[in-house]
């Protein structure tokens, strides 16, 4: 073999850089020597005995969660608090007074929430009356659609679901989303936290949050905590089951729902 | 050969650089990793056993954890199933921390031998003796 | 003056444009020596009484007049049927068995008027229930930003005026509608009319029509007559008039319009 | 001059066109307008006048329902005060044919005299006595 200067650089070049990208593609972890990867598909095919995962049997499942919301059960204060305040307490949602506050469940006054149904002759006890709000869980929803990292995702029961872990903070979801159900966390959340319930995470710096219907929750066998709260007010269930709560209250009662025009079709419906 | 001057001090520059992690540890004392197992609920146990055989938490554990995330926040699943037949709740903070409520005795001591920063802690909560001392 | 043939032949085609112009905009009356222009302004200078118009003082006015339709009150197929009917009938509308058909006021379900308000789970006597619709005479009426002649146009009173002397047929109304409340005259519509009511003009081939809210009823003083069959099921009133029966029954009931988030305010309520 | 045969020619042409509607109605017999009050409702009356003086309407009628179109249509306006004072509704079928519900014998006359079309009729509904008669 005749190879000149130029030639012999360019092959080392070439080398060493498939050699370190290919270290790197192996993991860290194998540059110290620490463990081989654990590799359950050759374990099984080999015959042994391998862990699993599984849903848990109480798990609540759905083909599509939804909430009606009866606006017409909120009278006092206290009825719209306790739903708000048992939502924030078990998801360690901090309290930010600037714009820079996280909500996954909130209010807003009727013509607000219902910026087009809204006209200015409805009766003065509707239009300024706070409803709750929470995200959507749209059937066909926006967020998913803009996320560049699948972080979030429509789960098998209809749920948005956000993977924190995949977040890069770009907030597309933000801007996809038309009802506003989603906050960023500017900066570290704890330091506004009073108490940090230890079985739920927090979120960190650079993420978006919202509402999921309470997702650790169902798939634990509770219904969600707002629900749970409302003292009937609200009433959870699956769209597609024709003997469900939900589908009894949605068909003996008249219901809206936030911007239905704009076809994302929210799993969040109000009786007013 | 024309340009030796320049090639020789490159050359040299470029082994300095790849062999920096070697220069940059000597001289520092190595403490071998001894991750503590003394915490209450590990006391209180007749057998001494992880969820998996010992070699494979050291081996696996954050494959598992990786696995255990995508299973729990992506597909609805909550229990693992170990190759003994045991469930157990994929959760840091209900499962893992239970027994292992000494990070600094415990998680620490490979992560810093290693010099690795795993970043669990910016939203899972750490053990509870970790949360008086803030964080 | 020198001028050469082909400046002569200039000026005498310039003159020839100018001197016919001027005759068409004299009127062609005048080419016949008929008579001269009326000039009623000449006249009142000079101090002789002249004629003048004014509205009837029996007319009803308002600042925006608006319908209420109340849908719980339509149970019956001749709830619905004595409206259309009485309108059909008094406005010389043809009634074509075709797509050509024209129409003022009509009836379809509830989920086609109502196309986003519209959600699979609504009670099934809500979601088929044929609901009846109208012109909405939109405070921000589309259909009177497109007409290129003013042939429609917004009367003082809010209602939505068609002036069918005006029409041209481009049909830029029915494109900006969007609630299909117009109709376009394919053909005459007299061969389509069983029965002419002298007193009301027919429309001609090439005009465009819609509701008008009985406009020519409530300058003589009468109320829509729709809304006059309707054994009180619709409510008329100025929406703009605090004390008016249809802001009281706005106020005391939930109403929804058709399409609000156009921006176009429709006029036509329906209460659920 | 050059080109005078095409010239000529074209003159010609041309002065026979301008005059075109004179040749026309050369050896037309031409019968002079005689609009007919002969109708119910005129002969009941007692004065025999229309809202305003007979000249004023036939010199104006067209300039006078030009205006009440738009008093009707555009204005909300529905009343007519002729000089005299008298209140009229300003309609074709409930006022004007009130009275000339003979359209061929009183319209017509005129207008097919001056060779004018008006297309009222395409939506205005003529006397009842053309309806009969179809349309």
């Amino acid at each position: 073999m005749d190879i000149d200067k130029r030639q012999f650089l360019k092959i080392l070049g070439i080398s060493s850089a498939l050699w370190v990208g290919s270290r790197f593609a192996g993991g860290i972890s194998s540059l110290f020597g620490i463990g081989d990867k654990f590799d359950t598909k050759a374990l099984a095919d080999a015959g042994f005995e391998i862990s699993k995962t599984l849903p848990d049997p109480k798990a609540l499942t759905a083909k599509q969660w939804a909430i009606a919301i009866d606006i017409r059960q909120f009278k006092t204060a206290d009825d719209y608090k306790k739903c708000i305040m048992v939502c924030d307490k078990i998801h360690n949602i901090p309290d930010i007074s600037t714009k820079q506050d996280i909500k996954w469940i909130w209010e807003e006054p009727y013509n607000a929430a219902f910026p087009e149904q809204h006209n200015n002759y409805m009766g003065g006890q509707l239009k300024d009356k706070p409803v709750i709000l929470m995200c959507n869980q749209c059937e066909f929803p926006p967020c998913v659609r803009v996320c560049p990292t699948g972080a979030t995702f429509k789960r098998q029961d209809g749920i948005v679901m956000m993977d924190y872990h995949r977040c890069i903070g770009c907030r597309y979801c933000m801007a996809g989303c038309p009802y506003g159900s989603r906050s960023f966390n500017f900066q570290d959340p704890r330091p506004f936290l009073k108490k940090i319930d230890p079985e739920y995470p927090t979120r960190t710096k650079g993420v978006v949050e919202k509402c999921d219907f309470c997702a650790e929750r169902l798939d634990k066998g509770l219904m969600p905590a707002c629900v749970e709260a409302s003292n009937g007010a609200m009433v959870f269930g699956d769209l597609r089951d024709p003997g469900s709560d939900i589908r009894k209250i949605l068909s003996s009662n008249f219901s809206i729902r936030r911007k239905p025009e704009l076809g994302t079709q929210p799993n969040v419906f109000y009786l007013i | 050969m024309y340009d030796s001057g320049k090639i020789i001090t490159g050359l040299v520059l470029f082994v300095g650089l790849v062999t920096l992690p070697f220069w940059y540890s000597i001289g520092k004392a190595q403490v071998k990793p001894d991750p503590s197992l003394n915490t209450p609920v590990i006391n209180q146990m007749k057998v001494k056993h992880c969820i998996e055989s010992k070699q494979f938490m050291i081996d696996n554990h954050m494959e598992l954890l990786n696995d255990w995330r995508n299973a729990v926040v992506r597909d609805n699943k909550t229990l693992y199933v170990s190759t003994t037949g045991q469930s157990f709740t994929m959760s840091l903070e209900v499962t893992c921390f239970h027994c292992h409520s000494n990070e600094k005795q415990f998680c620490n001591q490979c992560h810093s031998y290693v010099n690795i920063q795993p970043y669990c802690w910016e939203c899972h909560v750490k053990p509870a003796e970790e949360i008086a001392n803030g964080h």
